[in-house]
């Protein structure tokens, strides 16, 4: 018996990889060394759209689309959205802007409640949330009629779509483009980003959405981890362009990558 | 405000109200226009074609009511394609409301059979109806059916059909055919059924879900896509079997030149309305 | 009148108070949304407790224990419904979320970041292939954080940028269509020779009455934008 | 505190390890167990969050807030089909309120999109720059691509088209895919290394400010 499954060598090898340099970065990070990342717009986005609903007096909807809690493809962006809802309620209560954000799924619902709830805490502002009516459950796909007819009577002035944005992607933007809200949009799923890509203000594009939770922490260990992921980039370049030199001369490595 | 402004901001309501007549109209007075087979649906068919009389193909079917007009048709085609040739299917889906129209394909497609194709439930075909936890889910079910299903769509207990005897796990089925819809669910069986057990795999998606997953046809990791109510119009065409498909493929037609001519108009106002600006 | 056809005029309905959305917030609209939210929230009230019960609480009475703790698990979500016990609720979500990352994880690095690493190692001797790996390493170098956007990484940056907005541009054109054929798909329902009639004579009742509603204000108009 | 974190790390591991190494039959069906457990509790979340709402509703009614009248309708077609579902969920009935209900408003939603798309296209996609133009342009060649009668109209859309969706979508895709996977695996290690673990609620002590 072999003592990795056939095929999975070079993936196993990756991972530890890529995995390592993050926990590397991470380590350095602790004993003070922090790499300089790149200034990512959307950090300031977050206030100044919340800024915008407190001048206005009216609220910002903080919308995840699908929140399948055992889908991993769509649980790893649900989990990203959640870090990135902590941080904007905390400063929604700082701010006190308005605040909604309906839910779709059962479990992620009572996380969401949780994440909110701790927020307001976190502030001393327990007294201003109505939980139930700030985290509301609404089941998936009436959603869809219940918040386009709530953009439309709160006459809300900032968005976040921020998750695994499907179809709902296009209805929501639109909707909230002509009601006049300032959005900020991202997600991973390549077929929905085009359009938060083109009606969001602002955009978060596939790996940055994952990123950006890490730049919001005050933990450097955390935003340290994101120069890890950047050696994972490093060897993709390299063994793409030197897979495609070596194959051109006559050496395909192809065998060797799917041992 | 002048004109010009006006046309810029045109309000929504009005596009709307074009877009409705632009689809509706080809519905209620129907122009046939030729068309080519594309090369994703010509790979697939060939691939449905390809597999072996009296071997077992799994069928994910995972259309809704907003995806069944446009997978729906080729879906029972294919049902019917794959009985004549005597192929053995098994379906199953992983979502409620797919599981009953799962069903709906089945009936509809049993009443376009030919005379004289065995068709018997639980012989011939089988559905194993709602399986539940989405990609989760589909690795239990590769890995070990009964794990996941004591009982088939319609109640009957699993080990009463003569079918499923010889079937438990995914490297039982010749080939995968995953009419995902819009569900995005491929990638589950690609990774789950593809990747760890080795069978081959084609699929329907909604036309927009096709470049996603160009790159899994150009890997060989899915043998070409059947992409949309084009694509049910071209199987429902090789099949030789015209049917709802190839009208709606014709509807489209009107939307898209509407769309076309508004992007076209947008753009040449907003370079006349900036030229101005420029001016003055 | 068969349940079939009544069917079919009763989905006519309701689609016309979903797309009534497209109009504003209006009582239809709102009507609709209640209705649908109120069915769509007991089906799946329905379907999930039938699950539970044949999974979990079924094979339980049958004398597999193990499905005990499946069971505690979920009381233990119940807690939610009071906020002293909200702590509880943790724990089922540590499960689903370990086992949602692990199955993430195992399957990303083999298909999404090998898988494609390996389809993007082609011969150099086509443009085609060469424009596939320029773009896709600049694509991917797109998202480097720790450089900044400066020096000989802007030009990297930028070429990444163009071939990610024409990736975005293809989708687009491409959901585009498929959108207007889940429209057709719906009127070709509502249009049917046996419902057309039922349909246009409901469109008459409810334009008149929202447009009754519209002229006295009782209902309130959203401007354009 | 540190219980669910660890908890967590240990199963997400398990799950990794499971994949790469030949494993014991006991620990597989252990793995097997426990996602149809993860099954289980999300039917049980679902069941949950439908009741939290109709206790919404019911307070509006009771309260008689604000448009009351419409959580009255929620309320009556919640527990008719919840009623019917729960006695019996291959009930007639109840499938067909299913059908013929929530299916078309359902599709109909969907298809609010090929609106919104149309209205969104108007509005914004126009070459306000280069990056914009691309955008525009690739999009409006696939569309006149994929309709049966671009082809007609325009023969050269169709190879440019293709073209287009394979070669520079494809490498645009694949790039951006890259990039998700290891952004999936960045949160992974900081999940499971407990640094980020606002999912469980759990809030970050320290903050700047």
């Amino acid at each position: 018996m072999a003592i990795i499954v056939e095929g999975r060598i070079f993936g196993l090898i990756a991972l530890l990889v890529i995995t390592g340099s993050i926990v590397y970065y991470m380590q350095k990070a602790y004993s003070g060394k922090i790499p300089k990342l790149r200034r990512l717009q959307a950090v300031d986005v977050i206030d100044e759209i919340l800024g915008r609903c407190v001048e206005m007096g009216r609220p910002a909807y903080y919308l995840m689309d699908t929140v399948s809690m055992d889908t991993p493809s769509i649980l790893a962006p649900t989990v990203a959205a959640f870090q990135i809802l902590a941080y904007t309620a905390r400063r929604a209560a700082h701010l006190g802007s308005k605040f909604f954000v309906p839910v779709t799924q059962g479990l992620a619902y009572t996380i969401a409640s949780e994440v909110v709830d701790e927020a307001y805490k976190a502030e001393n502002k327990q007294d201003e949330l109505k939980l139930e009516e700030t985290v509301m459950y609404l089941p998936d796909g009436a959603d869809r009629m219940y918040i386009i007819n709530h953009m439309w009577s709160d006459e809300m002035a900032g968005a976040f779509f921020l998750g695994s944005w499907y179809h709902k992607a296009v209805i929501f933007t639109e909707n909230a483009a002509r009601v006049g809200a300032m959005m900020l949009g991202g997600t991973d799923t390549t077929h929905n980003i085009p359009f938060l890509v083109a009606i969001c203000d602002y955009s978060l594009i596939g790996e940055e959405l994952y990123a950006l939770g890490a730049y919001l922490s005050e933990d450097p260990t955390v935003s340290a981890s994101l120069a890890g992921q950047d050696i994972g980039k490093y060897i993709a370049a390299l063994l793409i362009i030197l897979g495609s030199i070596l194959i051109t001369i006559g050496m395909d490595i192809k065998g060797l990558l799917s041992m | 405000m002048s004109l010009m402004d006006k046309l810029l901001d045109l309000d929504q309501r009005i596009i709307y109200a074009m877009l409705f007549i632009a689809l509706a109209f080809p519905i209620l007075h129907p122009i046939v226009l030729p068309m080519d087979i594309q090369a994703y649906s010509q790979e697939s068919f060939d691939f449905a074609d390809s597999i072996p009389d009296g071997s077992v193909v799994l069928i994910e079917g995972g259309l809704t009511a907003a995806t069944y007009p446009q997978g729906g048709p080729g879906l029972e085609v294919q049902i019917v394609h794959m009985l004549r040739k005597d192929v053995k299917l098994v379906f199953f889906s992983i979502g409620t409301e797919t599981a009953a129209w799962t069903v709906t394909a089945i009936n509809n497609a049993l009443a376009r059979l030919p005379a004289g194709v065995a068709a018997e439930n639980g012989v011939n075909w089988v559905h194993m109806g709602y399986v539940p936890g989405g990609e989760s889910g589909t690795a239990a079910f590769a890995n070990d059916i009964r794990s996941v299903k004591s009982e088939d769509h319609f109640g009957t207990p699993i080990d009463q059909i003569p079918l499923m005897n010889d079937i438990n796990m995914a490297s039982d089925f010749a080939a995968v055919f995953w009419w995902g819809g819009s569900e995005g669910s491929i990638p589950y069986g690609v990774r789950q059924i593809v990747t760890p057990f080795g069978v081959p795999m084609t699929g329907m998606c909604t036309t927009n879900e096709v470049p996603n997953y160009s790159p899994y046809i150009n890997s060989g990791q899915l043998h070409g896509i059947i992409g949309g109510v084009r694509g049910s119009a071209e199987y429902e065409y090789l099949m030789s079997m015209p049917g709802l498909a190839l009208g709606q493929a014709m509807a489209t037609n009107f939307g898209g030149l509407l769309w076309a001519f508004l992007v076209v108009l947008g753009n040449v106002l907003y370079f006349i309305a900036r030229r101005e600006g420029g001016n003055k | 009148m068969d349940s079939f056809l009544l069917g079919l005029i009763a989905g006519s309905f309701v689609s016309i108070g979903a797309y009534s959305v497209l109009i504003g917030d209006n009582p239809l609209s709102k009507f609709t949304e209640h209705l649908y939210m109120g069915i769509l929230g007991g089906f799946i009230f329905a379907t999930n407790w039938n699950y539970v019960k044949t999974n979990a609480i079924i094979p339980v009475l049958q004398g597999n224990f193990v499905y005990i703790f499946a069971i505690i698990l979920c009381v233990m979500l119940l807690s939610r419904l009071n906020t002293d016990w909200l702590w509880l609720s943790r724990y089922p979500v540590a499960v689903t979320v370990g086992a949602g990352l692990g199955l993430a994880i195992r399957t990303t690095v083999m298909s999404d970041f090998l898988g494609q690493i390996n389809a993007t190692i082609l011969p150099l001797n086509s443009l085609d292939n060469i424009l596939m790996v320029i773009g896709t390493v600049s694509a991917a170098a797109y998202f480097i954080f720790t450089a900044q956007t400066e020096g000989p990484y802007k030009y990297v940056n930028m070429t990444g940028r163009v071939f990610l907005l024409a990736a975005f541009g293809v989708t687009y054109g491409q959901t585009v269509s498929f959108r207007f054929e889940l429209v057709i798909g719906r009127l070709v329902d509502m249009l049917r020779d046996e419902v057309a009639m039922y349909t246009y004579a409901m469109l008459l009742i409810i334009g008149v009455g929202l447009a009754y509603g519209y002229y006295t204000k009782k209902i309130k108009w959203y401007s354009g934008r | 505190m540190q219980i669910p974190i660890i908890l967590t790390a240990i199963i997400g591991i398990l799950m990794i390890i499971e994949f790469f190494f030949p494993m014991p039959t006991a620990m597989t069906s252990l793995n097997v167990t426990l996602r149809s457990f993860v099954t289980i509790i999300s039917a049980a979340a679902l069941i949950l969050g439908t009741l939290v709402l109709t206790i919404y509703h019911g307070k509006k009614v009771g309260t008689k807030s604000s448009e009351w009248y419409y959580s009255i309708i929620y309320i009556a077609a919640f527990v008719i089909t919840a009623g019917l579902g729960v006695i019996n969920v291959r009930d007639t009935t109840f499938l067909w309120i299913y059908n013929n209900m929530t299916s078309p408003i359902g599709a109909a939603l969907y298809s609010l999109t090929a609106f919104y798309i149309t209205s969104a296209a108007y509005r914004v996609l126009r070459a306000r720059n280069w990056n914009s133009a691309v955008l525009l342009v690739c999009a409006l060649i696939v569309l006149l691509m994929l309709i049966p009668v671009g082809a007609i109209l325009f023969p050269p859309v169709v190879p440019i088209g293709t073209w287009i969706r394979s070669i520079p979508s494809g490498a645009g895709f694949r790039g951006m895919i890259i990039g998700t996977s290891l952004g999936i695996m960045g949160l992974g290690v900081r999940v499971f290394t407990g640094r980020q673990k606002e999912h469980l609620g759990i809030r970050e002590e320290r903050r700047k400010e």
